[in-house]
């Protein structure tokens, strides 16, 4: 792999940019493989990334049934943030942060980390308590988050309405070392790593079938044909209840969209990223000057992946709200995404009913800024057998009643 | 140089000058003309920089495709960055300012971004800035965000000027577009009787048809245009609407109108803009098509301009960019921009067809007018700058080796026509590769599916892939005789005559010349806003960027306000040819709504100041506001937090009332608690079900305090229930629980138990409750009847504890509950809502002399709390069972189910290390942060400090005189005078003793005398 | 934007006056089920991609719950009916089976 | 008791359509058996009224029926009867399983009239207001902008819209706005 760097850059200038290789191979599947997994999105590419940098394991497939990124890597709002309550949920978003924080040395490809800052506002007093109390949670848990007073609020985003008059901000949580990233870049950086560690990204292959023996995986049929492995991941979202039956297992989620919209670019006005769960809406401004807002789901099964207008509709009211200069910007597009939920709205990282075969579902709203640590953790599992990380995602959970609810103190899953 | 001409200008008016002003510049234009034209008619060529590289940039189009001229416009409290100067309509006193540049635009720093262009190909910033990693936050990217972004934000501290509204209409046919296509569509299917609704994003009706010219049934198409229109508008089943464009189509045959009615005109009054919400069942796309640019070097030098934009410009608003025109094609569409341009009196200095052959019979036309045809040839490149000067002609066919430079102030490119397929696709309608035209048209075989199953979208006209013009009509014909027909009408799709010269072949190029060399390839822009040209997709696809999604994020493409409608079937086929494929096999994009942008402000429509969100008021609400209510949002509710007199600060007020509810007498409105009525045979056995208690056992005439769970088995609800009579009910449920409550009631009686007989009725909103609290709420009480001559008797022995009563109190005809939230002598008592100020105004006047106070939600809570009484939302979480509260007492063992009894056997729910409620005191009487946790020793697996317990309500009680506070502790019981550490975020570690949690009148003699 | 007609009041109504509820025709098991069978009946849903069985609430209309038959990959409404079942009225599966021969959904097919 | 006030006492607005607040309106939930001769001579006997058909409301001289569902109607008697009507009803039902509250209390109403009374509903309500698809008699439960809202259309072409108490002043508000002078849509003639 050629390294990417100001120099590169330069030299091929000189020569029109003829010389740059391509950024991940296009092989074609090969028989067997230590280890596939199913699913090249963010956290299907993370998985194969860290099962090779952690354990050396790179006889590794990556079978996409699209192109790799396409699903809902490519097509959040790009939030990074890990101020969340639960135990569970803090240190794998914590992982996945500090992950971000270095990724593009650890790639060697800029994904655009930029921690600028999250904050969530609060607008009632129930919030208030709810921020706090997940301030003193962060606190224990390693995740720097803080209380901050709403005159601070306004120094961060100076185009908020602190005065409502509707929901006057009263404070808010705020995470500075939250920010963004370049989505697609994420996907790209992880896929280009993986092949120069030889693993095989395979586009435009679609698992048909799931095999196993004696209740043990023993490979896929695929569009491109039958593959065999030793270990099997899905890391399938949107598709993962479709993928688990075929397993022979079945998965406690349901599959809803997400609604999202930019707007036209516009010069900087809004450095940090902002949630108001009050008023459903949350917004940040990209690199590019778009402001990257974020709306509700659906409350039905739905995989179209279509915007529908009553959402964006009643989260652009909200924002209006909050930040008034925004009634004066346009919606550029709309678009929709595919999201698995479960029960408690927290993931599953899990062992299955079958052997050796590994599921990683149910990000729900929030799991693009769980890409890294999502797949350390499900690397580690898959690799190991067992995950502290992991541990308290697993699948089991529901039976037992030990649910990792982020719904509770006023937060949300986004 | 770009003026007005002496003729022409069919849509102005040249007798109403306009003034406008443009960069402070004061401009005129006339009633009629865009600010484009008007611009272009003031010599004002350059409008704006790109986005990437800071290159000058001028109008390329004449709709809602041009990418470049983006300004900012108006000022104050109607600024708007990013208005399209194609789609803004000028009117007097238009202010105007250009975009993305600094200082100014004919001088801006950014432009050396443009002398390191070779240095910034597609994606560069991927493979840069990586290194020292501060620097990414810190330097880089301050930078490119600063040189990235167009307009200027509106300012933050001004609020909207202009209100905005929501429309629902319902027709059968949906036509979009009014162009000649849409006319025919809509009139053929207004005759089957059909009710139609036109839209055309434009102020005036005919699209293109006028400028292209032709005939329609034997007369000038602007003829046809105005007869049919006058037909349309006579019809009683047709609405026109113009400037009002189709913004997307969704789902189930919904689709959005966004209606200009201010733009043109701003402060006039009345909405700015309108969004229609329809429902149509069919809709008849017809957008029309959209011109291709040519990829040549030097093709966004300003003064280049796509050939039918510019006939645009001399037809409609008499203007054109310069007077010495160069036309490049590769279709006979472009010899009618020479036509118009010859008769206009301005010089063709020759047309470069690429076609080896030429064209047809507009070109023979062409050539007889004198002007100098060369087939076989294209533009090599046009030299650099701020307006066009000069232009090197080659071989199409060849490397780009000029072969004559000519010299021009504007050059008519055409590369072929792309039908507007965004609102067939919007909702899942599939596109088919023309080969013949070389472009992307609607399937008819897979369009759009709405609810039935069935296609819910028609294409019609350039839309639908035909381009000439009497193709276009009698498509648009079948388009509305196909929609009405499947809106169950029966239409005959009668086209009238279109005639135009025919035409030769187009021949498909997507590079200028086909082989071009790299330094040329890096000068030939295919997105003009996003800078992205041939050679950036060339090498998106080197480095395997091959999918055409990865290509377009990669590079850029398409990604611009515009959303590629320029750039997106010019970028596919470099994408194509670089990876050696066929068009058709790399595919499109997504198309995503909206068409084109609409205003945020149209989107929220009504919904912003007082009407933002409902607000809910309680009868007293009013009362409340004028006696110092600190209000505290509760849902749609306000709900006073305290009730803050002069020189108090709220704090002050909440001890304040504590005080005095506990020594004197206090009201609360407790109106906004839901009151719900369940009434049936089988009420009880439901009520079974809801609550874990049991409810069907109550007597007559008693209250009890209720608990209800999800299924799920967490808490979810509380509320004192009465039992009114033998088969009814009254539930009360916490504030934000009554409509909560209700849908829930419902839903296992309509879904579940649908065979019970039980009626849920929500009288919340009937009663005006409040609560009379205090040592001294009976004697107040007493008074008021007194006063009135009598009425309920309040003792003890008539009215006891925990019971309820119908009758009199001050002549007010009420039902009183002996509840109590406080631990005090309370009262609840509920009255009509019509009586509900005038009940509260007779309790604060008699209460006078007791010294009755209101009190708010505060108060409420610290003296709950002071008793050791749980709160929804603040012991609960979602997450707590009642046995976690130590409500075990309120779980009705002898019930063989309830809702949420199956949760509470799982293995979690009945782990002994399940945190309990227990009180907190701090040592010192300090109190406790809200929220805090408690920690135990060590850390888990994953290096978080373990816990063992946390604050779930802490409060200073100024009954007691010092910190208050109730937790859930893991053993929290059984470990009663322990103390534990609560780490709070200041660095501060909080040391609380473990206590029971009912700190004031443990025995509850208070609230039972 | 769904349309849904609520079988109780004939009202032709779109998404913002419904309320979805899920999935439809779940037995409920209460005490005395097995820990798997609650499990499933609280967690396990069908996620099917085609045809679905779900819950809607006319909530700002007639206020009733009823029940549509829709499929998930193209929004097509098979037809809605009464809540008060527990299984797909014939009709209603005879209307899906001329659309998607071949569907099954749990045990109904 | 004191005199009895209304949600918005007096409130009125006059531009594409005049709104006013009704004053006290005697307002009955009924929920039963629909097709209970009972209940039916029970309801019109309480209204002067017959049980309407769905999606209808029946007027009467004395009061009126107005569906809200199939076992639910509400009744309008006048204010100052409303509850021995309520009391008498709940006592010719007391045979079988129904239920009448007065919620006259709960509820704001409002009369809305004049030419551009369709297209200000049209704006906040997702509801075919064309004069084929509402006519008179027509009674609609639906969203009313963020809010849950009914109303019928008499012969005289003037809406009557019922709606929470709490949010009467929001309803008003909305209504307000919708019928700006300036706003007209001019869809329905």
């Amino acid at each position: 792999m050629k390294r990417y760097s100001a120099f590169a850059v330069a030299r091929e200038a000189l020569r029109y940019h003829t010389g740059w290789e391509r950024a991940w191979r296009n092989p074609a599947p090969k028989r067997q493989y230590d280890v596939i997994i199913v699913g090249a999105g963010g956290h299907g590419l993370a998985t194969a990334y860290y099962l090779g940098k952690n354990f050396g394991i790179t006889n590794v497939a990556v079978l996409e049934k699209g192109w790799l990124g396409g699903g809902n890597t490519g097509r959040n709002t790009t939030i990074i943030r890990s101020n969340y309550l639960q135990d569970p949920s803090a240190a794998i978003y914590e992982k996945a942060r500090s992950l971000y924080e270095d990724m593009s040395q650890d790639l060697n490809y800029n994904v655009m980390f930029s921690p600028r800052g999250v904050i969530m506002l609060a607008q009632t007093e129930h919030e208030v308590r709810g921020y706090k109390r997940t301030a003193h949670a962060n606190a224990l848990q390693g995740v720097s988050t803080e209380w901050i007073e709403p005159a601070r609020v306004k120094e961060l985003v100076p185009i908020i309405n602190l005065a409502g008059p509707r929901y006057p901000v009263l404070g808010g949580l705020w995470q500075e070392r939250g920010g963004t990233a370049r989505h697609d870049a994420v996907a790209w950086g992880y896929a280009r790593a993986c092949s120069a560690m030889g693993m095989d990204i395979i586009q435009q292959c679609e698992v048909t079938g799931v095999r196993s023996e004696g209740g043990r995986v023993i490979g896929v049929d695929t569009t491109k044909g039958a593959i065999d492995c030793d270990k099997l991941g899905m890391v399938v979202a949107g598709n993962c209840s479709h993928l688990s039956q075929m397993a022979g297992f079945r998965l406690p989620v349901e599959s809803v969209a997400l609604q999202a919209l930019v707007s036209e670019p516009i010069k900087p006005c809004m450095d940090v990223v902002v949630m108001a769960n009050t008023v459903h809406g949350y917004m940040s401004q990209s690199d590019k000057g778009e402001m990257v807002i974020g709306g509700g789901t659906d409350g039905f099964n739905n995989y179209t992946q279509r915007g529908s207008f009553h959402h964006i509709e009643e989260t652009v009211r909200a924002l209006i709200e909050t930040f008034p200069m925004v009634s004066r910007l346009k919606m550029l597009r709309q678009w929709g995404g595919i999201v698995d939920v479960t029960g408690d709205r927290s993931p599953i990282i899990s062992k299955t009913p079958v052997q050796n075969c590994f599921v990683n579902a149910g990000w729900g709203t929030g799991g693009f800024k769980a890409i890294p640590g999502s797949g350390w953790a499900m690397a580690e599992l898959m690799a190991t057998g067992h995950s502290p990380l992991a541990e308290e995602f697993s699948m089991m959970r529901f039976k037992e009643g030990k649910f990792i609810d982020e719904s509770v103190a006023a937060g949300v899953a986004h | 140089m770009s003026t007005r001409l002496a003729t022409q200008g069919r849509l102005i008016d040249r007798s109403k000058p306009i003034e406008f002003t443009f960069n402070g510049t004061r401009m005129t234009g006339y009633a009629g003309d865009t600010l484009a034209s008007a611009l272009l008619a003031n010599d004002q060529l350059l409008v704006g920089r790109s986005f990437k590289y800071h290159r000058p940039r001028g109008l390329v189009a004449s709709g809602a495709e041009e990418p470049n001229a983006l300004v900012g416009l108006g000022t104050g409290d109607r600024f708007e960055p990013n208005q399209r100067a194609t789609t803004t309509e000028l009117f007097s006193g238009l202010s105007a300012q250009s975009q993305n540049h600094w200082p100014s635009l004919e001088f801006d720093v950014g432009v050396v971004n443009n002398k390191l262009a070779r240095f910034l190909p597609a994606g560069f910033y991927y493979k840069m800035f990586i290194h020292p990693k501060p620097f990414w936050k810190h330097v880089y990217e301050p930078i490119i965000r600063k040189s990235a972004g167009l307009g200027q934000a509106p300012d933050r501290e001004l609020k909207d000027a202009d209100t905005y509204e929501h429309f629902y209409y319902f027709c059968d046919v949906l036509v979009i577009g009014g162009g000649v296509a849409g006319l025919q569509a809509a009139l053929v299917a207004a005759k089957s009787g059909a009710k139609v609704l036109v839209l055309e994003q434009n102020a005036h009706w005919g699209g293109r048809a006028p400028v292209d010219g032709g005939t329609i049934d034997g007369d000038y198409p602007e003829a046809w245009v105005e007869q049919t229109l006058a037909e349309l508008s006579a019809m009683e089943n047709v609405t026109l609407r113009n400037r009002c464009m189709g913004a997307g189509v969704y789902d189930h045959g919904y689709a959005l109108g966004y209606e200009r009615l201010t733009d043109h005109a701003p402060g006039q009054g009345g909405p700015r803009h309108r969004m229609w919400r329809i429902r149509a069942k069919q809709i008849v796309t017809a957008t029309g098509a959209i011109e291709r640019p040519l990829s040549f070097a030097g093709n966004d030098v300003p003064g280049v301009m796509l050939a039918a934009a510019m006939r645009d410009y001399v037809v409609n608003w008499g203007a054109t960019p310069g007077k010495r025109v160069l036309v490049a094609t590769n279709n006979d569409d472009a010899y009618r921009t020479a036509l118009t341009l010859h008769a206009a009196g301005i010089e063709v200095v020759r047309v470069l067809d690429t076609r080896e052959t030429g064209g047809g019979a507009l070109m023979e036309e062409v050539r007889a007018l004198g002007i100098r045809v060369e087939c076989g040839r294209g533009i090599a490149k046009v030299k650099d700058g701020k307006c066009v000067t000069r232009v090197a002609i080659c071989a199409q066919n060849g490397q780009g080796g000029a072969q004559e430079e000519v010299e021009a102030d504007a050059v008519a490119m055409s590369g072929g026509w792309s039908p507007v397929v965004h609102l067939w696709s919007h909702c899942g309608g599939k596109l088919t590769w023309d080969d013949a035209q070389a472009h992307f048209r609607p399937d008819p075989a897979r369009p759009p599916l709405g609810a039935d199953g069935a296609g819910f979208v028609v294409a019609a006209g350039s839309a639908n892939g035909p381009l000439g013009l009497g193709a276009v009509l009698s498509d648009a014909a079948e388009a509305g005789a196909k929609a009405a027909a499947a809106a169950g009408f029966k239409a005959e799709a009668k086209p009238a005559a279109g005639v135009a010269q025919d035409e030769a072949p187009m021949q498909p190029v997507w590079l200028m010349p086909a082989r071009a060399e790299i330094d040329l390839r890096m000068k030939a822009w295919l997105d003009f806003q996003n800078d992205v040209k041939v050679s950036d997709v060339q090498l998106a696809a080197r480095e395997g960027f091959e999918s055409v999604e990865h290509t377009k994020r990669y590079t850029t493409l398409g990604m611009a306000t515009d959303q590629g409608k320029l750039s997106n079937i010019n970028g596919l086929a470099v994408l194509a040819d670089s990876l050696g494929s066929e068009i058709p096999q790399v595919g499109t994009t997504t198309f995503r709504p909206p068409y084109h942008p609409i205003s945020m402000g149209a989107i929220g429509g009504e919904a912003r100041g007082e009407i933002f969100q409902p607000l809910r008021k309680t009868p007293m609400h009013d009362w409340h506001d004028a006696n110092g209510a600190d209000w505290e949002p509760v849902g749609h509710w306000r709900r006073p937090y305290a009730f803050v007199r002069a020189g108090e600060s709220v704090k002050e007020a909440v001890s304040r009332e504590i005080l005095n509810t506990r020594q004197n007498v206090g009201l609360l409105d407790a109106s906004t608690l839901g009151k719900l009525i369940v009434k049936g045979p089988d009420a009880g056995r439901f009520l079974d079900m809801m609550y874990t208690n049991m409810m069907s056992t109550l007597k007559v005439g008693k209250c009890r305090y209720g608990l209800m769970c999800s299924e799920n088995g967490f808490l979810s609800d509380d509320g004192v229930v009465a039992r009114i009579d033998e088969e009814t009910w009254l539930c009360h449920t916490t504030t934000g629980g009554a409509d909560r409550i209700h849908a829930h009631m419902e839903e296992w009686l309509q879904t579940e138990w649908w065979d019970w007989k039980v009626y849920v009725a929500n009288v919340t909103e009937q009663l005006a409750q409040v609560a009379v609290v205090g040592p001294k709420a009976r004697m107040l009480l007493e008074k008021l009847n007194a006063e009135a001559g009598g009425g309920m008797d309040v003792s003890k022995e008539a009215l006891p504890f925990m019971e309820w009563k119908d009758g009199e109190i001050g002549g007010f005809k009420c039902r009183a509950y002996r509840i109590s939230f406080s631990g005090e002598l309370s009262y609840e008592i509920a009255v009509p809502a019509s009586q509900g100020q005038a009940f509260w105004d007779a309790l604060m006047a008699a209460g006078a002399e007791f010294g009755v106070m209101p009190y708010g939600t505060e108060c409420l809570h610290v003296m709950r709390a002071e008793k050791g009484f749980i709160m929804i939302g603040d012991e609960t979480d979602g997450t707590v069972i009642p046995q976690d509260l130590g409500l075990n007492w309120a779980i009705s063992k002898k019930k063989e189910d309830f809702i949420g009894k199956r949760a509470q056997q799982r293995s979690h729910m009945v782990d002994p290390d399940r945190w309990q409620l227990v009180g907190l005191e701090t040592l010192d009487g300090a109190v406790l942060p809200d929220g805090a946790y408690a920690v135990g020793s060590g850390v888990n697996a994953n290096g978080q400090k373990n816990t063992i317990g946390r604050v779930t309500s802490t409060y200073h009680s100024p009954t007691l005189g010092k910190g208050i506070a109730m937790g859930l502790v893991k053993h929290g019981p059984k470990r009663m005078g322990e103390v534990i550490e609560f780490p709070g975020t200041d660095g501060t570690v909080y040391k609380a003793k473990i206590v029971d949690p009912v700190f004031y009148d443990k025995e509850g003699e208070k609230q039972n005398v | 934007m769904l349309i849904l007609e609520c079988p109780y009041c004939g009202v032709k109504a779109e998404e913002t006056e419904l309320h979805a509820g899920g999935e439809a025709h779940l037995k409920r098991f209460g005490p005395g089920s097995s820990d798997d069978e609650f499990h499933d009946y609280l967690f396990m849903r069908e996620n099917p991609k085609g045809v679905h069985f779900e819950r809607w609430r006319h909530v700002t209309g007639c206020g009733k719950w009823f029940h549509a038959a829709r499929c998930t990959m193209t929004l097509e409404v098979f037809g809605t009916y009464t809540a008060q079942t527990s299984a797909p009225p014939q009709e209603i599966r005879d209307a899906i089976t001329a659309k998607r021969p071949g569907w099954s959904w749990r045990e109904f097919e | 008791m004191s005199d009895p006030l209304s949600a918005l006492p007096g409130a009125r607005y006059a531009g594409l359509a005049t709104i006013e607040e009704s004053g006290l309106q005697g307002m009955i939930t009924l929920r039963g058996d629909l097709s209970s001769k009972t209940l039916q001579k029970a309801v019109k006997a309480a209204t002067g009224a017959d049980v309407p058909s769905q999606r209808q409301i029946a007027v009467a001289t004395g009061g009126a029926a107005a569906w809200m569902s199939p076992d639910e109607l509400l009744l309008l008697v006048p204010y100052d009867e409303v509850e021995q009507t309520t009391s008498t009803l709940a006592e010719a039902l007391s045979g079988e399983h129904a239920l009448a509250v007065n919620v006259s209390d709960a509820r704001a109403l409002f009369s809305l009239s004049g030419a551009g009374a369709r297209e200000v509903l049209g704006k906040i309500c997702p509801v075919d207001f064309d004069p084929a698809a509402f006519a008179p008699g027509d009674f609609r439960r639906t969203r009313m902008a963020q809010v849950a809202a009914a109303f019928w259309l008499d012969e005289a072409e003037t809406f009557h819209i019922v709606c929470f108490r709490s949010v009467s002043q929001y309803v008003f508000n909305l209504l307000k706005t919708s019928a700006h002078p300036q706003s007209r849509v001019g869809v329905y003639g």
